[in-house]
């Protein structure tokens, strides 16, 4: 583990590029293609002419491309950058917004996690049967079918017909926070009351959110487990004379090396698909961000918005290789 | 009068392929003795590792056991015919009372695990250890045992930082943890470079005198052979055709193909003229030719080759061959 | 009993032929004779090519997952053909302007009209009454005309997307993967830039940016204006929400390609181990023929795969999009903004989100079923399995002279 | 007589890379010289890793060297450009190892021969007839024209390999273990083809092998390496009766010979194999046998052997036989 640090420092260095590059993707879209978005953000049509060049020297839009570029990033960092629509620094609108989408992929992870893991090693060891067949369909069904069908079947099903959910307003964070995260929090400070309200108003938008991840992971594992079992060390196992339940063990631990890293993966791409959901569940989360911001050329907030999904996308790559290092002995930091 | 330590009798392992059944091995019969190293050679495909395999019901889907029995003699002389065992009585065995060592010592072990908890988990899964812990110390001496320098430091290691002759080394290992009666080495040597093949070879005949173990050796190299093993019994298209000891096959090989194969390979410390080739290509086991298997390829075939299959019979003591030239 | 088994195993081991495999035999020897008029001797120097294709056609035939696939698709494509043609009501009618009961009406229920329209500089006047099988949406429209003319829109996307996009990404891969170094460094990058990008979100920002370029773009030039709405089917008049809906064309496109470069190149560093391209290097042959001529063939069986699943996504994403009120507006039928229309008037409307959402999820499914069913059929160990029980059973067929 | 190939000092390193920095070299050939004659068979042995292939690739301008000179035919192969790389891509063949991977799948054996001949512009007036004949003089026929590989057996695999280089008519080729995929008893008969195609056609071969016995049938003279090194040249025949550096007599002591009297009286001398080859990327120094040598002294901890002539054509880099 002593090289850890020097592998976090390096790998972080190779991220730099891409956020750089990302940032100046969502810049290019905002700044060369479309038409000014002054104009809109100055309150539309009828903007005075004093307004827009006011808001064009704020933002630096007289300048060269590049200042504007650095003016936007400087701005990030510093957290000085204000959102035109509401005057709030963009990171501090996006922070609160941030926890929701957090817990809400927190929600689906956990759905993901239960349901594809499992199936996949059910699948893959009842394999041509056909529980196995049933299972393969199932996931294909989960991946085909569009998050929104799914999301407005579950609500008929658990909201309108047997009221499992709460579908309006974001419960209060528990009144002791320690990580933020309210459910989590909730857990910790055994705040039951606050856990259930948090549980009621998550669990259906998660599960949504999670279900295609889910059919993807199961797909995934059962590869990975077939892989895994059809290794020769397995057969040397047998040899040994090592009973299934150990052998399944073995077989389950080479099997989980490559699962690990499309876990680390899905997380992050969970964060990043939550606009549909958001917008289903009515969750004020950074995906409804993005898209409200899109919708008013906001492009600060955009530019924020990526940012943060790129840091998170880079995050769960790191997460992942750490983890791969973690289970996996030949690989080293 | 040998003892025999195994009886295969008539076993015949078919494959369930998709295109159809692979006839891997049909009706092979022969005996290993207690104490001595038997080779089984023959080229890719021939069945020798599926027969190996038989041995304690290694077969993995979609290949099936259709026929046959294997009768082990157990040390109390009791016999048991390894076939109809249960799956609990059968696992009891392997790597308890048979051992294996395969081919590649890179895909053999878990890239995961230590090598002492690899060689540790065979002793403890037959309970001659009561944990994992105690297993790993006990690794230690195994380790010694197989001439791995430095076991001490070596049981935490992972397969990955061992080179390919160590890694055998502990493949070994775990083959002798249990103090096998069996140790069945299947092309041990094939994936090794020579210098560490004949280590590896010498590390087998000393570890086989030391503990008075019985050794099936399953090679295409005919070299090994005449070098480690007293008997040889030789296969060709899932068939045996010929069973000897070593010195009447090398010396006085009777059936066709075991002479051909032998004036096919290059001796580098004899005098070679020409190199003597087998026309033709080794049969589909699917469709396997009718009456002796080798009689395509074979320059002696007359009409009674191709319709009668052949039987084993015995023509100077101990040395059976299966052609209707005898 | 081990008899028993035994010769159950051996009357399965001849392959035979079904109609089906009757069929697509058929098939190929029509498509077969037909280069052969193009291209003297193809069917001679191709003779294994035709028994491969016919092998992986039995192989289709054998398995019901794929060939329901298969059905689907096929039902897909000409619906998307024929589709707009088959609807009972053009999409741009709109009978809530003449009876608002029309507006939202459930499935099965009739609506009188009482229609007064311009056309062609007259009046015309006259009295008709919908009949609405699976209900209508918020401008009275029968859903299922919409439906069948949203498979065009769908189907052009669908198609023109994943010609160009994986296209591109799979060329960039191969140069990737075949010439490594500071090249495949710099394309790598840019490809994570935008793999690290969440497609949806870059999705969303293009197409909210791209209507306005697209539009003028299109405005100054006619022929490409008739073009794409002759490709979807529309009427001249909706040339002013092209823009809206070629920028998801656009956007996707930009989305789709990079997925297909770290494929295309993690198969071209296997492939690229293989022996037959250090032989095709050491007869000399340039790096463009190696890559071409002998690495994409190879690894183009994976990449099929997943360009036949990308057809659904794309629809999944296409939709979507549309869904978030971007892309297609009415009234350019799109299935994704039914979707989004009934979404206000939800659970009232159901039928709005209910068919629309049946159709996209058979015609994805459909696609994610003929695309795992491919996996098998162009793994080339399924096809030697099958070509052997075909030789058997020819040569059992052909008596003992053939032996 | 004049050389058809000699390679002179040849070296190749390969970089062990760290992210952006090369933090060691994979020395596999380090400082190899040896000549080739016209119909000769060079046979090069060595346990894995020893650099023997990547020699073989090398010389070909398969990899490009780190240094050292190839002249094949009086031109420097290192330096070649443009047209005269063609013609020497032309003359200068390679058969791999693997039948299995070293055709194209998806080409027919009508275009995997055609491919290099009409690539080369040889103007050949009926192809089909021209591929048929190829085939017959490697053993094939004409049935086997617009098949794909996968419908061919390893032997037969190898043989279409062949009669894809016969077509170029080339002066070299170097067969890199062009047997060792193979049964015992097709090996024999590729061998023999081979021997023959050379006697036909005048071919020179580079023979890479790690079995002893088929380098002994195949090869005039030999050359045996360990960790990238020659350690001994000289006329197959003489190593194999009196090998001169510890690592041959080692090499041939280890080898199992089909024999059970020989073998007997072999495993007796076996005392002297031990050890493995360890990694080029840091070899020992001094000799590089050293640590696994039963002879080594002090000075070959030190320094590196030279090569000394010990007998006509027989070279050997060993301390034992020179003076310091």
């Amino acid at each position: 583990m002593a090289g850890l640090g020097k592998f976090l420092v390096r790998r972080g260095l190779t991220f730099v590029p891409t956020l750089i590059g990302v940032t100046l993707i969502v810049f290019i879209i905002a700044y060369v293609i479309p038409a000014n978005p002054v104009r809109a953000w100055a309150g539309g049509e009828k903007a005075t002419k004093a307004a827009v060049e006011l808001i064009k020297a704020e933002y630096h839009l007289n300048q060269p491309w590049y200042d504007q570029y650095l003016f936007l990033i400087k701005g990030l960092f510093t957290n000085s950058l204000l959102d035109p629509l509401n005057q709030v620094p963009v990171f501090t609108n996006i922070g609160n917004r941030f926890i929701v989408t957090f817990q809400l992929a927190l929600f689906a992870f956990f759905f993901v996690v239960l349901m594809g893991l499992p199936l996949g090693i059910i699948s893959a060891i009842k394999r041509n049967s056909i529980t196995d067949m049933v299972l393969r369909i199932l996931a294909l069904v989960f991946i085909s079918t569009p998050i929104y069908v799914m999301a407005y079947l579950f609500i008929w099903v658990f909201f309108i017909h047997w009221n499992l959910t709460t579908l309006a307003g974001i419960p209060p964070a528990p009144p002791h926070q320690i990580t933020h995260i309210p459910v989590i929090d909730s857990i910790i400070t055994l705040n039951w009351s606050n856990f259930v309200e948090q549980v009621q108003r998550f669990w259906l938008p998660g599960f949504t959110l999670g279900i295609a991840a889910a059919g993807v992971l199961m797909r995934f594992t059962r590869n990975s487990f077939l892989e895994a079992y059809s290794r020769d060390s397995t057969l040397f196992l047998k040899a040994k004379g090592v009973p299934k339940s150990r052998l399944y063990r073995h077989v389950l631990k080479n099997a989980l090396v490559p699962v690990i890293t499309i876990l680390a993966l899905q997380f992050g791409g969970l964060l990043a698909g939550t606009p549909i959901t958001e917008t289903i569940f009515n969750l004020p989360g950074i995906g409804l961000y993005a898209l409200q911001s899109v919708m008013y050329l906001d492009f600060p907030a955009l530019i924020g918005v990526t940012f943060l999904y790129a840091i998170v996308f880079v995050t769960a790559n790191l997460i992942a290789d750490i983890l791969y290092a973690l289970v996996d002995p030949r690989v080293r930091f | 009068m040998p003892e025999p330590l195994i009886e295969i009798k008539n076993l015949s392992v078919y494959f369930y392929t998709y295109a159809g059944i692979v006839k891997a091995i049909e009706d092979v019969s022969f005996d290993i003795y207690r104490g001595e190293t038997l080779a089984l050679v023959g080229e890719t495909g021939c069945g020798k590792s599926v027969t190996s395999r038989a041995i304690t019901r290694l077969i993995e889907s979609p290949g099936r056991i259709v026929n046959g029995q294997v009768i082990y003699h157990k040390d109390d002389g009791s016999k048991v015919d390894l076939l109809t065992l249960s799956d609990e009585e059968i696992r009891e065995i392997r790597g308890n009372e048979i051992a294996y060592i395969f081919q590649d010592p890179h895909s053999s072990l878990d890239p995961l695990y230590t090598i002492g908890y690899q060689v540790g988990e065979a002793m403890e899964v037959h309970g001659k250890v009561k944990n994992i812990k105690e297993g790993i110390t006990k690794a230690v001496n195994v380790l010694r045992e197989v001439m791995l320098p430095d076991p001490e430091n070596r049981v935490k290691n992972y397969p990955h930082e061992l080179s390919g002759g160590m890694k055998q080394r502990v493949v070994i290992g775990v083959g002798i943890a249990n103090n096998p009666r069996l140790l069945i080495a299947d092309e041990p040597t094939t994936a090794l470079d020579v210098t560490v093949q004949a280590q590896i070879l010498d590390l087998l005949n000393e570890l086989k005198k030391k503990y008075n173990a019985t050794v099936l050796l399953i090679t295409h190299n005919l070299g090994v052979v005449a070098e480690t093993a007293q008997r040889v019994v030789v296969m060709y298209a899932g068939k045996i055709v010929e069973i000897g000891t070593v010195d009447q096959v090398f010396h006085n090989p009777l059936h066709p193909y075991t002479a051909a194969l032998l004036k096919a390979v290059p001796n580098p410390l004899g005098e070679i003229e020409t190199l003597e080739s087998i026309p033709g290509t080794v049969p589909n086991l699917i469709t396997p030719p009718t009456g002796c298997r080798f009689h395509p390829r074979c320059p002696f075939a007359t009409q009674t080759c191709r319709t009668e299959v052949p039987s084993l019979k015995e023509i100077e003591p101990n040395h059976f061959v299966a052609c209707h030239r005898y | 009993m081990g008899n028993n088994t035994k010769e159950a195993y051996e009357e399965r081991e001849e392959y035979e032929m079904s109609i089906l495999d009757k069929i697509s035999d058929k098939i190929i020897d029509g498509v077969a004779l037909f280069i052969n008029l193009i291209k003297r001797d193809w069917k001679k120097r191709n003779q294994s090519k035709i028994q491969e294709w016919k092998l992986m056609a039995y192989a289709l035939n054998r398995s019901p997952p794929a060939l329901l696939g298969l059905v689907i698709v096929i039902a897909y494509i000409i619906l998307g053909i024929i589709g707009p043609y088959l609807a009972s009501w053009p999409y741009d009618f709109f009978p809530v302007m003449y009876n608002s009961t029309s507006r939202l009406a459930a499935p099965g229920s009739n609506v009188f009209l009482n229609v007064t329209m311009v056309k062609n500089w007259h009046v015309i006047h006259y009295t008709t009454t919908v009949h609405y099988s699976i209900g209508s949406d918020l401008f009275g429209r029968d859903l299922l005309s919409v439906l069948l003319a949203g498979a065009r829109t769908a189907l052009v996307l669908d198609v023109f997307i994943i010609l160009i996009g994986p296209t591109f990404g799979i060329i960039l891969g191969l140069i990737s993967g075949y010439h490594g170094g500071a090249i495949d460094e710099i394309i790598m990058r840019i490809t994570d830039m935008f793999l690290a990008f969440p497609g949806l979100i870059l999705a969303i920002a293009l197409s909210a940016v791209l209507p306005g370029r697209i539009q003028n773009f299109l405005n100054y030039h006619p022929f490409a204006q008739t073009l794409v709405l002759k490709l979807f089917a529309l009427e001249p008049r909706d040339v002013n929400n092209l823009g809206k809906l070629l920028a998801v064309f656009v956007a996707l496109i930009i989305v789709w390609w990079p997925g297909y470069t770290r494929i295309a190149r993690g198969s071209t560093l296997t492939e690229r181990e293989n022996l037959y391209v250090e032989a095709a290097r050491a007869i000399g042959l340039s790096s463009r023929t190696i890559m071409f001529r002998h690495i994409l063939p190879n690894i183009i069986g994976p990449i099929l795969v997943m360009i036949t699943m990308d057809f659904g996504n794309v629809i999944l994403t296409e939709a979507g999009l549309s869904f978030l009120g971007l892309g297609a507006v009415p009234p350019i039928p799109d299935w994704g903004n039914l979707i989004n229309q009934g979404a206000q008037y939800f659970p009232q409307a159901w039928w709005l989100v209910a068919f629309p959402g049946i159709v996209i999820v058979t015609v994805v499914l459909g696609w994610n079923l003929l695309g795992d069913g491919l996996r098998d059929i162009l793994d080339p160990r399924t096809r030697r399995s099958m070509e052997f029980k075909v030789k058997k059973k020819s040569r059992t067929e052909g008596g003992e002279s053939n032996a | 007589m004049e050389p058809v190939l000699s390679v002179e000092n040849l070296k190749k390193y390969f970089p062990v890379r760290s992210l952006l920095r090369t933090i060691a070299w994979v020395k596999a050939v380090d400082g190899v010289s040896f000549d080739i004659y016209p119909g000769e068979t060079f046979g090069l042995v060595g346990e894995s890793g020893c650099g023997k292939t990547t020699t073989g690739r090398t010389i070909l301008r398969l990899i490009q060297p780190t240094s050292g000179r190839i002249l094949f035919q009086g031109k420097d192969v290192t330096k070649l450009k443009g047209k005269e790389l063609l013609w020497f891509r032309r003359h200068a063949q390679i058969m791999f190892q693997d039948p299995y991977s070293s055709l194209d799948p998806r080409q027919t054996v009508f275009n995997t021969i055609m491919e290099p001949v009409k690539f080369h512009g040889i103007k050949v007036d009926d192809p089909e007839e021209f591929v048929i004949k190829l085939l017959e003089s490697v053993g094939l026929n004409e049935m086997h024209l617009y098949r794909y590989p996968h419908e061919f057996s390893g032997g037969q695999r190898q043989r279409i390999a062949l009669a894809k280089i016969l077509a170029l008519r080339p002066d070299f080729v170097v067969l890199d273990e062009p047997t060792s995929a193979l049964d015992v008893s097709v090996q024999a008969n590729i061998l023999n083809t081979l021997k023959e195609l050379q006697k036909d056609y005048g071919f020179s071969y580079l023979f890479i092998s790690h079995d002893l016995g088929v380098v002994k049938y195949m090869s005039h003279r030999m050359g045996v390496m360990y960790l990238g090194k020659l350690v001994e040249v000289g006329p197959s025949t003489k190593i194999f009766e009196n090998p001169l550096h510890p690592y041959t007599q080692m090499l041939l002591s280890a080898i199992p010979v089909p024999d059970p009297e020989i073998a007997r009286e072999l495993k007796a001398k076996r005392k002297m194999v031990k050890g493995e080859p360890p990694s080029p990327i840091n070899p020992p120094a001094g000799c590089r046998f050293h640590p696994r040598c039963p002879f080594a002294k002090d000075i070959c901890r030190r320094e590196e052997p030279p090569f000394v002539k010990v007998e006509d054509d027989h070279y050997v880099a060993c301390w034992l036989y020179a003076k310091s």
